[in-house]
């Protein structure tokens, strides 16, 4: 029974996926988008049935094979399935978001030509998505990693006759690739010290790879453990996007806005931190990992938000918001805070799709223009966007009672409470990283929605509110952007709602500490004013108000004043650049060197046909011998006659 | 008396005699075939001079065929001559260069 | 139906198609419609006849099946010797497969000589059967050697401008490599007394005896692998080739060199391969990554999928060889099997996947006639369909969970980690450089605006090319997706191998 | 004694015979000498008592093959003082070469003394069959497949010779009895419809 209603809930949207794509011209764009609905909104009141049966019904964990994939050299490769608390919840939180981004697409995506295609794309991706969070071992997981990489290149690249999508997308999936090949290794690692793939054996083996060392350098030997869950966080680096491996996510805006919120804010991105979360066993015992994953989230948490203050292209700002978010999961993560970085995982999907969404419906209104320095002043054409953008900025930026004020506070507070290398560092970053935020999404706020109207006039007069596709989408995900933390703080965070599929090291388990003092969410939410974050994020919407509406005239001065500064952020740190000019043009004219040089000139030329040169030289000179006159080989003949009769006479 | 050394040395001077010809005649293809012959008919002398004095008939059988190959190869020899003339006008070794790379 | 298993049913699968072929040759081009269904059919016979070559074999044995024995040239101790394991069934059932392919893409397009050429590709069929199928060395070099005359022949006379160029660098290259092993052969056979592929295994050969040998295998394994620096014949020859040629090059012939491996240098030099790993291994690394940067500096597209090949053949050549590392480093021989297994898989799906670009390549020079990348773009503006395919394979090339491309790479990529964490770290730069170069590939390709009016032109595939391409891609999915059918076929007879690759012949 | 007195008197015309084809100027006289080496090579022959192979060596060679080269030397407008020249220009390279082959030759036969170890002519064979009928015993019997192969080698040898010499003359009229054979009712008769009224 169970077995099938999880097959169910994969294959619906695949099933779907699959006639949209390749019957879509068969049962045309009401066809497409009805059958990828009905895919999806099967898998979400399925998963919400599995959800209910697990949380409250109280069923055991699931874990067992679907079939088997593969068996050589005594390994069993499967795929299969494990349910368990934390799956129900990435299930609800991926078919829910889907959903919605399914239904708001009719409107958003309504003028296009490859309406079915996209329908196909997406529901696809929820299949991918699935795949992923309800593996029960490394494969599976893989394969849905690679997947959710396959379609977001594919849907980032989906208006394939724009020259910087097709750019994005090939630079999204080679980044991707770069964590991709980290991944792999990691899993190699776990299959040589395991030799088993299913997360149940490796886990279980987990002491003794701790245990294990090898050597990578001669002399060095390294904590295979660490090894092992530093390859797999890199994997983690590509898909959830932290520094230096972030470059494709802003990018990746060049795909429909659609896309933006479904997979690169609320699902595919936190696919590495899904993945971390769910490896806690093997983390945890390694502090090195924590340290590097905790430092690399930090950095990825304030200094990609600084880019959202520069940026003036509305979907980018959001990105990097996103970016930022991410090093906040990343962040909880590396403090063994696994508990908070999965909430503020769910939390950050309903408002940062939210936001995405109503990003999505400006641009609509606005007649695809993203530039936010001609917008303005939108709150009275949008209500119900505006409204709704308002509730995820607030979320976001943690202001009281909303989801992501639970969410980050948790956070921050378990940082603060971590003690393992590299925690105070993170710390600093993500509580200056509150202020940040407030600051650049107030900005995106204000620039867009009050303030003078600075579009052109055209532009102006067909202002009006997006249809009721996309403005519903907008209020079912406001609602749980609201109320969600309030519900669910206390059993996700503190309380014992993992249940064992995430596991902490004692000595780690600040959550557990923090658990002591949590009371309710009320007395949680009234606890933050006597805390440092919420006096942050208020004094960044403060400043975003002065800036932005009061003085606009000061961030033009300072841009001037802090040019050097400014130049460095609007160059994104110059990881674009080395990107561009030293990895990819550099390995470019390696190959052409090596091409030249190695294949043409040495291979080709000096061996190749130099040998034929060589013999051909031979037989020019030999050829002269061969004159054609019949008497010159009669000579030859008797000569040699002659000659080996002498030899043989004087020879013996 | 006569020993085999004066059969072996009397066939000897004919077969050189016969080289002699080939590079003096280098032009006339008549007189290459004809010096051919000699050559050939210098090897018989051995064969024979050998089958009398090892007392065996085989030298003798052998030089039979040998006959009968150098008739068929004088035969083909100037059929060719015969279509050389005609190609040519001539039978000048020189120009037969057709071989030549 | 259970008689047929009773047939000769390699012999037929070897001479049905070189029989088939003559008798395709004598009906001529005054009558091509009727020479290519015959074609058609005699390739879809065999088969068919493949077909309950694989249901009938016995997964559960590494012994040869499907023996068929008779005595062939006695006064040299050689036998007509045939017999699967599971080693060759795949790479049978891969040859019958892409010939049936070939034989339909060709279809209409091949206009000079079209009785000769679907000739050409069926006896070249049967001679590939005739390798994989020879349990006799002398009979394996026959077919080895004979093979050559087909593909030379349709690359010199349906080839491109630089044909004789490319077929005389093809021939001299593989000859050279070949007449060494010929070498090797004959002394075995002086040594054993027999040409029969058991007596080999059970020699015993010192290790300098078995250092030369392997080298004069390695000679022409290499070659016909190819593994650097004896690649460049490929290139030239793929880009000379007419399409077919070039699919049945890379899908089979190239796996002639894996498939010697296997068949001779691991079993019969078990010392010296453990001796001379480092070499292969070194050899197969390079591949991977000197190769895969050059596949990124080309400029012609044929060129391009011609060098991925040879990078993803060094993952075969690696998984052959990290055995012995395997052994060396952790004292058991755990592991190797994997690695054999991943070459094994990655020989098939390259078979699919390159065969299947090179298809797609031949679609669109059958149209604009040039293979260079710059004279495209945007092509799936004009040709979605063909577009959707040539993404499909070339995220297989790629090495994509799902398709058949990653099975091979993954399970080597296990194995060598076991060997060494700088061979798995090596080796997983395919996943960046496959990406980085087919992709781009594709970006060039297949996506952006309609390029030139050339391109504005262009029909998307017809039925016959849709068809070619969509069996293609069942396939590579379902390789991807399970895979178990296959590697359980080939599961006994590598580990036989393996035990026989650990056992000291000195 | 007078063994010895015949073998000088005809080993020196031989040699004056052989010098005399190799020498003369015009292939006519070539020819004859060699006619005379044969002819005296035949009586060495004899000497060696193989009378067969003497008898054999007139008739078919002086007989045939030598009337064959007289005959195409004769039919053949050969320009003769053409072909003579560099007749000198080549002498003492010839010489040279003739004369290493005879020292050769010479020290083979008398320093290894290679003759000298089978002694003296052994005494003429008493035996009653004829030289004729022992040669052709041995040919009947032993080489008989050689035999039978020297046969067939002499007919290729026909068969090539006229090929070679054939030619198709224009405006030679043949008789093709294959297409003669082959012809079909419609090549040659052709059925007209004639209107007995005689309109056309």
């Amino acid at each position: 029974m169970m077995q099938n209603v999880l097959l169910a809930i994969v294959l619906a949207p695949l099933v779907a996926a699959l006639l949209a794509g390749l019957a879509g011209r068969l049962i045309g764009r009401a066809g497409a988008h009805s059958v990828t609905i009905l895919g999806v909104a099967t898998s979400f009141v399925l998963s919400l049935w599995v959800f209910k049966a697990q949380v409250w019904g109280g069923a055991p964990t699931f874990n067992e094979p679907v079939y088997t994939w593969l068996v050589t050299d005594g390994i069993r490769m499967q795929i299969g399935f494990l349910i368990d608390h934390l799956t129900v919840l990435m299930m609800v939180v991926v078919t829910f978001v889907s959903l919605m981004v399914h239904i708001y697409t009719i409107g958003y995506m309504h003028d296009d030509d490859g309406y079915q295609r996209f329908f196909a794309y997406i529901s696809l991706f929820t299949f991918a998505m699935l795949t992923l969070v309800m593996s029960n071992n490394f494969l599976q997981l893989f394969f849905g990693w690679e997947a959710v990489g396959v379609v977001s290149y594919l849907l980032i690249g989906f208006w394939f006759k724009r020259p910087t999508a097709i750019f994005a997308n090939l630079k999204a999936f080679l980044v991707n690739r770069v964590g991709d090949f980290g991944f792999l290794l990691g899993i190699a690692g776990v299959v040589y010290f395991t030799g088993s793939l299913d997360y149940q054996t490796a886990f279980h083996f987990a002491p003794l790879i701790a245990a294990s060392h090898f050597t990578l350098f001669e002399g060095q030997t390294w904590n295979a453990m660490s090894v092992i869950c530093i390859c797999l966080f890199i994997g983690a680096m590509g898909k959830s996007a932290q520094v230096p491996l972030h470059v494709w996510l802003p990018d990746s805006m060049e795909g429909p806005t659609p896309i933006s919120a479904l997979i690169h804010a609320a699902t595919m991105v936190t696919a590495g931190i899904f993945m971390v979360a769910r490896m806690s066993p093997l983390f945890e015992l390694s502090p090195t990992a924590l340290s590097f994953v905790i430092v690399i989230g930090a950095t990825t948490a304030l200094f990609m938000g600084f880019l959202g203050i520069v940026n003036n292209d509305i979907k980018r700002v959001v990105a990097y918001s996103t970016l930022s978010q991410l090093g906040y999961m990343t962040v909880a993560l590396g403090a063994s805070a696994y508990g908070a970085g999965i909430f503020h995982l769910m939390t950050h999907a309903f408002f940062k799709a939210l936001l995405f969404l109503a990003a999505g419906s400006v641009i609509i209104a606005m007649h695809h223009e993203q530039d936010m320095r001609r917008m303005g002043g939108l709150r009275k054409h949008l209500p119900i966007t505006y409204w709704t953008s308002l509730i995820g900025a607030l979320a976001l930026i943690g202001f009281p009672g909303f989801s992501g004020f639970f969410s980050k506070d948790a956070l921050i507070e378990a940082v603060a409470g971590s003690h393992i290398p590299g925690a105070r560092y993170a710390e600093f970053c993500v509580t200056a990283g509150v202020y940040i935020t407030a600051l650049y999404t107030f900005r995106m706020i204000f620039m867009t929605f009050h303030g003078e109207e600075r579009m052109d006039a055209h532009t102006r007069e067909h202002l009006h509110e997006s249809p009721w596709v996309v403005t519903v989408p907008l209020v079912l995900l406001a609602i749980p952007s609201v109320a969600i933390g309030w519900l669910t703080v206390g059993p996700v965070l503190f309380g014992d709602f993992f249940h064992g599929a995430i596991i902490v090291h004692p000595a780690n388990d600040v959550l557990h500490e923090m658990a002591g003092e949590f009371h309710g969410p009320l007395s949680f939410t009234l606890r933050a004013f006597t805390g440092l974050p919420i006096y942050l994020a208020a004094a960044g919407v403060a400043s975003a108000w002065f800036l932005y509406l009061k003085r606009p005239d000061i961030p033009a001065t300072l841009r001037l004043r802090l040019a050097p500064l400014y130049r460095v952020l609007d160059n994104k740190y110059g990881f674009d650049w080395v990107n561009e000019n030293v990895i990819a043009s550099g390995s470019r004219s390696l190959g052409r060197l090596f091409f030249r040089v190695g294949d043409q000139f040495l291979i080709d030329g000096a061996l190749v046909n130099g040998s034929a040169r060589t013999v051909g030289w031979l037989a020019a000179v030999t050829r002269h011998v061969q004159s054609g006159y019949l008497y010159h080989y009669a000579f030859a003949m008797i000569i040699g006659l002659s000659a080996l009769l002498a030899y043989m006479l004087l020879g013996h | 008396m006569i020993g085999l050394p004066h059969f072996l040395v009397l066939a000897g001077v004919l077969f050189s005699i016969a080289v002699a010809g080939i590079f003096l005649n280098r032009k006339n293809m008549i007189v290459l075939l004809m010096c051919i012959e000699l050559m050939l008919l210098a090897v018989n002398f051995n064969f024979i001079a050998f089958s009398r004095w090892l007392g065996n008939l085989d030298g003798q059988v052998f030089v039979f065929f040998i006959l009968t190959v150098a008739a068929a190869e004088s035969a083909i020899g100037l059929a060719i001559l015969v279509v050389v003339f005609r190609e040519r006008r001539g039978i000048n070794v020189d120009s037969l260069d057709a071989m030549r790379g | 139906m259970s008689t047929i298993y009773h047939w000769p049913l390699l012999s037929l699968l070897t001479w049905l198609p070189v029989g088939g072929g003559v008798l395709v040759m004598l009906v001529g081009d005054s009558r091509a419609s009727l020479a290519r269904w015959l074609a058609l059919a005699l390739a879809l016979a065999a088969f068919g006849l493949s077909v309950p070559l694989y249901l009938g074999f016995d997964a559960g044995s590494a012994a040869l099946q499907f023996q068929e024995h008779a005595s062939w040239v006695p006064s040299l101790h050689a036998d007509y010797h045939l017999g699967v394991d599971g080693i060759a069934l795949p790479l049978i059932m891969l040859t019958t497969f892409s010939t049936v392919l070939v034989l339909i893409a060709g279809w209409t397009v091949i206009e000079k000589r079209p009785s000769q050429y679907f000739a050409a590709f069926l006896i070249m069929e049967g001679l590939m059967v005739g390798v994989f199928s020879a349990a006799d060395a002398l009979l394996f070099y026959v077919f080895w050697e004979a093979m050559l005359i087909p593909m030379f022949i349709i690359i010199g006379i349906w080839g491109g401008a630089r044909r004789v160029y490319a077929t005389i660098k093809f021939f001299l290259y593989t000859f050279l490599g070949s007449v060494l092993m010929l070498v090797a052969l004959i002394y075995l056979y002086l040594k054993a007394g027999s040409y029969d592929l058991d007596s080999f295994y059970k020699l015993p050969l010192t290790l300098h005896e078995q250092m030369l040998i392997f080298l004069a295998f390695f000679a022409a394994f290499a070659v016909k692998v190819p593994m650097v620096p004896v690649h460049t014949w490929l290139p030239d020859a793929h880009v000379e080739a007419p399409t077919g040629g070039s699919v049945i090059l890379a899908a089979i012939m190239l796996k002639m060199g894996g498939y010697g491996f296997l068949r001779f240098s691991l079993p019969i030099t078990p010392d010296a391969s453990r001796e001379l790993d480092w070499l292969v291994i070194g050899l197969s690394l390079l591949a991977v990554v000197y190769i895969g940067l050059v596949a990124l500096a080309q400029t012609d597209m044929k060129k391009l999928i011609a060098y991925s090949s040879i990078a993803h053949m060094g993952f075969v050549t690696l998984g052959c060889f990290v055995g012995f590392e395997i052994v060396a480093m952790t004292g058991s021989s755990q592991g190797a099997t994997l690695g054999l297994s991943g070459a094994m898989v990655q020989m098939i799906s390259h078979g699919l996947v390159s065969g299947a670009l090179f298809l797609c390549v031949g679609v669109l020079y059958d149209r604009l006639h040039t293979r260079e990348i710059g004279a495209y773009g945007g092509v799936i503006n004009t040709m979605p369909v063909f577009g959707a395919f040539m993404v499909l394979f070339a995220m297989a090339n790629a090495g994509l969970p799902g398709t058949s491309g990653f099975v091979g790479e993954f399970l080597v990529v296990l194995a060598s980690f076991r060997a060494n964490f700088w061979y798995a770290f090596l080796a997983a730069t395919t996943l960046i450089l496959g990406a980085a170069y087919t992709l781009w590939l594709v970006k060039r390709v297949v996506f952006g605006e309609v390029a030139n009016e050339g391109v504005a032109g262009l029909k998307d595939l017809n039925g016959r090319e849709a068809l070619v391409l969509g069996i293609l891609a069942v396939a590579v999915l379902a390789l991807g997706v399970y895979p178990k059918p296959l590697t359980d076929v080939m599961e006994p007879t590598l580990q036989h191998l393996v035990q026989l690759m650990s056992v000291s012949k000195a | 004694m007078f063994v010895t007195l015949l073998f000088y008197a005809f080993a020196t015309v031989l040699v004056g015979a052989a010098l005399g084809v190799v020498l003369s100027r015009n292939p006519v006289h070539a020819a004859l000498f060699l006619v005379l080496a044969f002819f005296t090579s035949a009586a060495l022959w004899l000497l060696l008592e193989a009378e067969f192979l003497g008898i054999v060596l007139v008739l078919v060679y002086v007989g045939a093959v030598m009337v064959l080269f007289l005959f195409v030397v004769m039919m053949l407008d050969v320009n003769v003082a053409q072909l003579r020249e560099g007749l000198t220009r080549h002498a003492p390279l010839g010489a040279l070469v003739a004369g290493i082959m005879i020292v050769e030759i010479v020290y083979v036969v008398w320093v290894r003394e290679l003759g000298g170890t089978l002694g003296p002519m052994p005494a003429a064979s008493v035996a009653s069959v004829s030289n004729t009928k022992a040669l052709g015993a041995v040919l009947y019997t032993d080489y008989a497949l050689p035999f039978q192969l020297a046969a067939v080698v002499l007919l290729v040898a026909i068969v090539a010779a006229i090929v070679l010499t054939m030619r198709k003359r224009p405006g030679y009229r043949q008789q093709d009895i294959a297409a003669q054979v082959a012809v079909r009712r419609e090549d040659r008769v052709r059925i007209v419809k004639v209107d007995p009224a005689g309109r056309p």
